[in-house]
């Protein structure tokens, strides 16, 4: 076999016909693929149906967001956070201002961590929405998907709403939010989330989850160990559907999460070993769920505190002390971490480096690939919930 | 073909000057034309209405801008595939890649010369006729080989073993519970299939030694299904894994080639099983049978076989697709079986002289059943309309 | 063998509780906006194409500093020695001549973020999204009219209490002239 | 554990390898002699009362305007075991960076890695598989690093910004569609016309 033969970084392009065996074929799998969830190129040694060995080439969204926030200053940086995971842009932007505000030893007043809360629980439902529902398609189920964008441009909306865009916000700002929340925005959240509960989630469970087919293509398929996920540091939904009960709203937590009760579900393996595809589907499924009580909560509590200026405690001018912060965020796909570095000198941070959750599971991906089929390569990018956005930066 | 030859006898003089030859041939011809004029606007009808279908199922509206509502989208469509380019990647092997398509559409196409319309609609009674389709119905997977092959294209050759695994595993349920039928017509021509069943719904060798011969319906619908590659066992184009599948390399005119062909045996397949297990032209109630004397056979027929071809994209919109290595789980292990278990227990019981002609309450499962699954249809579509109304009014207050 | 039936079972049950509902979401209501005909009422903070009121820019330049994407640009001289003094809406005198102020939207990512440090509030964000376009140079907007006649400016310092006109052009936006015509 | 104990205890283990710390601050460190991290790593995550089994991130900062510019290489650790985090550093030149891989240690490391090579030309002695990741193949230089400049053309097509539609209206040029119109692989493509 020698698939197994150790790669030198002589051999940059790819694999060479001297590196398969005489029955195998090697399959280039993207960049322009319909189920790689944007643009990541996997080169595949496949003998008939079987992948052999797997090595994902990434970088054809490369847009240098680390170069980028060396030249602006640091609310300038808010904007590329929003366009590292499109899907999911509150959380990212949430993760940054976190780590800004670590940095400047500011506490944003509990009605902007209510409202921040809020947000980035919508915006995991919106996210997951998307998760899933391309899953579903990658499986080959195309209505489950509509199901759910649907319900997602209504989260989409009340975003709208608040601070007028529908994708890329620049919504959380460094010691608060851009915008308050607009009149009967709790009304419009209930409404979103009551539909959530009775209609969305119930159907999304029978018509995709529960179905035998969706099971047995997604049970037993790429099981990534405890050891494994931990050891490449896959994390969200991707770790606890290894069936390590770890979550940074729980175990660390930030803008007030301390205040309210919900599940942390891992992966249960109901239909096969632990960690497999359905786990950390089935994770994200429930994960979705706790969102909708997280916000019902969070929206109780908004109501019952007094409303203060969201801007109040936004710096005018951010020009943080020397000093490094490491801060992370529990996003819709993972931990997110931002590692900033500020020389007390400038408005712009010296050095801002991401560990974005989607870069982490990524490199683990050969390790799961090897020995399963073409098929099951599309469920298990699907599976990682990959945005390439945010693999790239 | 009878019938165009007595209709030609009803012009004065014509069985004098003309030879039998020629007018067999001619009625020959215009069958020919007659079919391929069908299945050549079929699937635009196809196509609308499953689009449609797709767009209603998930909230959508589906095709709505040529025309009103949409209607003649599909039409649109059709003239630009017509219209447009067809490209030939370098690396093609070109008479190949010209010749798959035409044999996918031959194969497809060729299921019409036995379908019983009605008694004297039909191209020909062949005393095999059953086989004759299921034999005819595999002539595309040569088609969809040559393309993956001639394509030069890995996802295409994929698609295309894929394809041919599919096919050749999904022949044998199939035949299998065919034999179910043909045991017990007694005959394997279709003409006898459905003369067996005449008399009402509950004739219909779908209530025939209930509920084995449902059993028996449910496996040939499958293998049918997975015959005309479609979701769930759609794996040889399978989009969202090999990209287009056996087709990648092909468009325009080529590319509406097996559309046409893909629809067209999604319509042969359906009749078939109507003709197998729903009574092919016998109407459920022989009233219905006849419309002011004139034998309204055919438009039973396609009115079953749109039925089995609108469950048909119900089951696309609803399930993921099978892996390979399930889909053949699913046929050798599941279907298999139990078509084998049927053949045994079937022929079991039409030997034994008390159940020959069935179990003796053959004819009372058929109707409550029946209306049972409609009422069960039309109730749910009116609680989501009332649903739809609540909303409405919410809405407005 | 049991789980044989049991999967059997599970399958063929399954799929019939998922055709129920697509069958039943063939009666719900469809969520579809057909767009050119029906359009979205867009919330008033909506950020679609960035406006100028040129009358009330003071050519200060902080919108082009905060820009993370630099597609502002400005050129501002000082007004000539004598010339009569005019003001922006909210009461600032305007001392400088803006030549140049071009905002490239083909470059913008709708960040807001040059509104906010905007001192007489002139640079702001429409909900005018339709403005698509074959060529990439109808998306420059040159505002700058260097012979503008200031007919809305104040000729005068305004009362003390600055009239929220940028507010309300904000709530009401006019469609613009200008652009790249 | 506390930061400190984590501190005394690395330098128990290391003696003078461990160049330096500041466990006081808010996200504490130990600055770790280049040579001996892979070691370092190796027993942070085998010890086990560290048990620092994941690698949250690894990133490398270019200090080049400090006395003696350097670059540092960050490792912040975690444990999924005592839920406590720490974080190693190791200083190394800005020319010729060499580091021993932790890649045997911590998975993740492989790709984080290659990152810091590629934006930062940090090699890592042993990696099993050190290619760019994020830049093309062959792509020239480390962008990352603070003393990078763009290069004018890559591969025939211009790379700097093109200068902004509105600074080229003012000095009265043409502009076109950026890279297009300096390509001479794409001279032949007409800049359509039009009037701004």
């Amino acid at each position: 076999m020698s698939a197994t033969r150790p790669i030198t970084s002589a051999d940059t392009v790819g694999w060479r016909i001297d590196d398969i065996g005489p029955d195998e074929m090697i399959l280039s799998m993207g960049p322009q693929h319909p189920s790689t969830h944007g643009v990541l190129r996997i080169e595949l040694i496949t003998d008939g149906e079987l992948v052999r060995d797997a090595r994902p080439h990434i970088g054809y969204l490369h847009r240098c967001f680390e170069k980028h926030c060396e030249n602006v200053d640091y609310p300038g940086v808010i904007p590329y956070t929003d366009r590292l995971d499109y899907v999911a842009s509150m959380g990212n932007s949430l993760g940054y201002c976190l780590a800004v505000e670590k940095l400047l030893a500011i506490e944003p007043s509990p009605y902007v961590q209510t409202i921040r809360v809020i947000m980035a629980e919508l915006q995991r439902i919106a996210s997951h929405c998307v998760a899933i529902g391309t899953y579903g398609m990658d499986l080959g189920a195309f209505t489950p998907f509509l199901h759910l964008l649907r319900d997602r441009e209504k989260i989409l909306d009340v975003f709208e709403w608040t601070c007028g865009a529908r994708l890329l916000y620049n919504y959380n700002w460094v010691g608060g939010v851009s915008h308050d929340v607009p009149e009967g925005f709790v009304k419009a959240c209930r409404e979103i989330v009551s539909e959530f509960d009775q209609i969305t989630y119930p159907e999304l469970v029978n018509l995709l989850i529960g179905n035998k087919i969706f099971i047995s293509r997604t049970a037993g398929v790429g099981v990534v160990s405890r050891e494994l996920a931990i050891s490449y540091d896959l994390t969200g939904p991707n770790l606890r559907g290894s069936g390590v009960k770890y979550d940074l709203r729980k175990d660390e937590p930030y803008s007030g999460y301390e205040n309210y009760t919900f599940e942390v579900p891992v992966g249960e393996g109901q239909y096969g070993p632990k960690g497999s595809c359905f786990d950390r589907n089935w994770v994200r499924v429930v994960e979705m769920k706790e969102s909708a009580r997280i916000v019902s909560q969070a929206l109780d509590r908004l109501e019952k505190l007094d409303k203060t200026d969201v801007r109040e405690k936004v710096p005018k001018r951010v020009k943080p002390a020397k000093g490094e912060v490491f801060a992370r965020s529990e996003a819709a796909r993972g931990n997110l971490g931002y590692y900033v570095v500020a020389d007390g000198t400038a408005v712009n941070p010296y050095r801002v480096k991401v560990k974005s959750p989607c870069f982490t599971a990524m490199s683990a991906f050969h390790h799961v690939a090897r020995g399963v089929m073409i098929a099951d390569i599309i469920a298990l990018i699907g599976s990682f919930d990959v945005v390439l956005g945010e693999i790239d930066r | 073909m009878d019938a165009l030859l007595r209709l030609f006898s009803l012009i004065p003089g014509w069985d004098q000057n003309v030879p039998a030859w020629a007018s067999i041939s001619l009625a020959g011809l215009l069958a020919a034309g007659l079919c391929l004029g069908f299945i050549s606007l079929g699937p635009v009808g196809y196509v609308y209405v499953e689009r449609k279908l797709a767009g209603f199922m998930q909230d959508r509206l589906g095709p709505m801008r040529v025309g009103p509502w949409g209607l003649l989208q599909t039409i649109a469509d059709t003239i630009k595939l017509l219209f447009k380019e067809a490209i030939f990647p370098a690396a093609v092997n070109r008479p190949l890649f010209v010749v798959a398509p035409c044999l996918v559409v031959i194969g497809a196409f060729m299921g019409f010369a036995v379908l019983p319309f009605s008694p004297t609609w039909q191209g020909t009674d062949l005393d095999v006729g059953a086989f004759y389709v299921i034999a005819i119905g595999s002539l595309s997977t040569v088609g969809l080989i040559m393309a993956g092959w001639a394509s030069n294209n890995k996802y295409a050759l994929f698609g295309a073993m894929r394809s041919a695994a599919q096919i050749v595993s999904y022949e044998i349920p199939a035949v299998m519970s065919l034999i179910v039928v043909v045991m017990i017509a007694g005959s394997l021509s279709l003409q006898q299939i459905v003369a067996a069943q005449a008399g009402g719904l509950h004739n219909w060798f779908l209530w025939k030694f209930f509920p084995l011969n449902v059993i028996a319906f449910l496996v040939f619908f499958t293998a049918t299904l997975a015959e005309c590659n479609r979701t769930p066992f759609d794996i040889p184009e399978a989009e969202s894994e090999l990209v287009a599948g056996f087709h990648t390399e092909y468009s325009g005119f080529f590319f509406a080639m097996f559309f046409l062909a893909e629809y067209t045996e999604m319509f042969v397949a359906s009749a078939m099983v109507s003709v197998l297990f729903l009574g092919g032209f016998a109407a459920p109630l022989p009233v219905l049978q006849t419309v002011a004397g004139f034998d309204i056979g055919p438009v039973w027929l396609i009115a079953k076989a749109w039925a089995l071809v609108f469950v048909h994209m119900w089951l696309r919109w609803t399930l993921p697709r099978l892996r390979v290595d399930q889909l053949m789980h699913v046929a050798w292990k599941v279907l298999l079986p139990i078509a084998l278990f049927l053949i045994v227990v079937i022929g079991g019981l039409l030997t034994a002289p008390a159940t020959a002609g069935g179990f003796p309450w053959d004819p009372w499962f058929g109707w409550p059943l029946t209306a049972l699954l409609c009422g069960y249809l039309m109730l749910t579509a009116l609680r989501a309309w009332r649903w739809h109304a609540r909303q409405v009014r919410e809405a407005v207050a | 063998m049991k789980t044989w039936f049991a999967d059997l079972w599970s399958g063929f049950y399954t799929v019939l509780v998922g055709m129920d509902i697509t069958w039943r979401h063939l009666f719900t209501p469809k969520v579809v906006l057909q767009y050119p005909e029906q359009k979205w009422t867009l919330p008033p903070k909506s950020r679609m194409r960035l406006h100028l009121k040129y009358e009330d820019c003071i050519g200060c330049g902080q919108c082009a500093r905060a820009c993370p994407v630099n597609c502002i640009s400005i050129k501002a001289d000082k007004r000539a020695a004598g010339s009569a003094p005019i003001y922006a809406a909210n009461g600032q005198a305007i001392k400088l001549d803006v030549k140049v102020f071009d905002i490239d939207m083909s470059l913008c990512c709708y960040c807001n973020l040059c509104t906010y440090p905007c001192p007489t509030d002139c640079i702001y964000m429409t909900p005018e999204y339709e403005f698509a376009s074959t060529d990439i140079r109808d998306h420059l907007y040159r505002f700058a009219k260097p012979d503008a006649v200031f007919l809305t400016v104040n000729p005068k310092p305004p009362a003390p209490a600055p009239a929220p006109a940028a507010a309300a052009a904000a709530a009401a936006p006019k469609p613009t002239e200008g652009g790249a015509a | 554990m506390t930061p400190a104990e984590i501190c005394t205890k690395l330098q128990e283990k290391f003696g003078a390898d461990v160049v330096s710390a500041l466990v006081e601050a808010a996200s504490p460190y130990v600055v770790v002699k280049t040579e001996r991290i892979a070691e370092v790593a190796a027993f942070c995550k085998a010890d086990p009362a560290l048990v620092l089994d994941n690698l949250l991130c690894l990133s490398a900062v270019d200090f080049h305007k400090e006395k003696e510019p350097r670059m540092e290489v960050v490792y912040h650790l975690f444990s999924y075991t005592h839920f406590h985090r720490f974080a190693l550093k190791v200083h190394v030149p800005r020319e010729g960076a060499r580091v021993p891989t932790v890649e045997a240690t911590w998975g993740a490391a492989n790709w984080h890695e290659r990152e810091a090579w590629d934006l930062f030309g940090i090699v890592f002695d042993g990696h099993p598989d050190l290619r760019r990741i994020l830049l093309p193949d062959d792509w020239e230089g480390h962008p990352l690093r603070k003393d990078w400049t763009d290069p004018d053309f890559y591969r025939g097509m211009r790379v700097k910004p093109t200068e902004q539609m509105a600074d080229k209206a003012m000095k009265g040029e043409e502009f076109g569609t950026g890279p297009f119109q300096h390509d001479p692989f794409n001279a032949h493509v007409p800049v359509s016309g039009g009037e701004a």
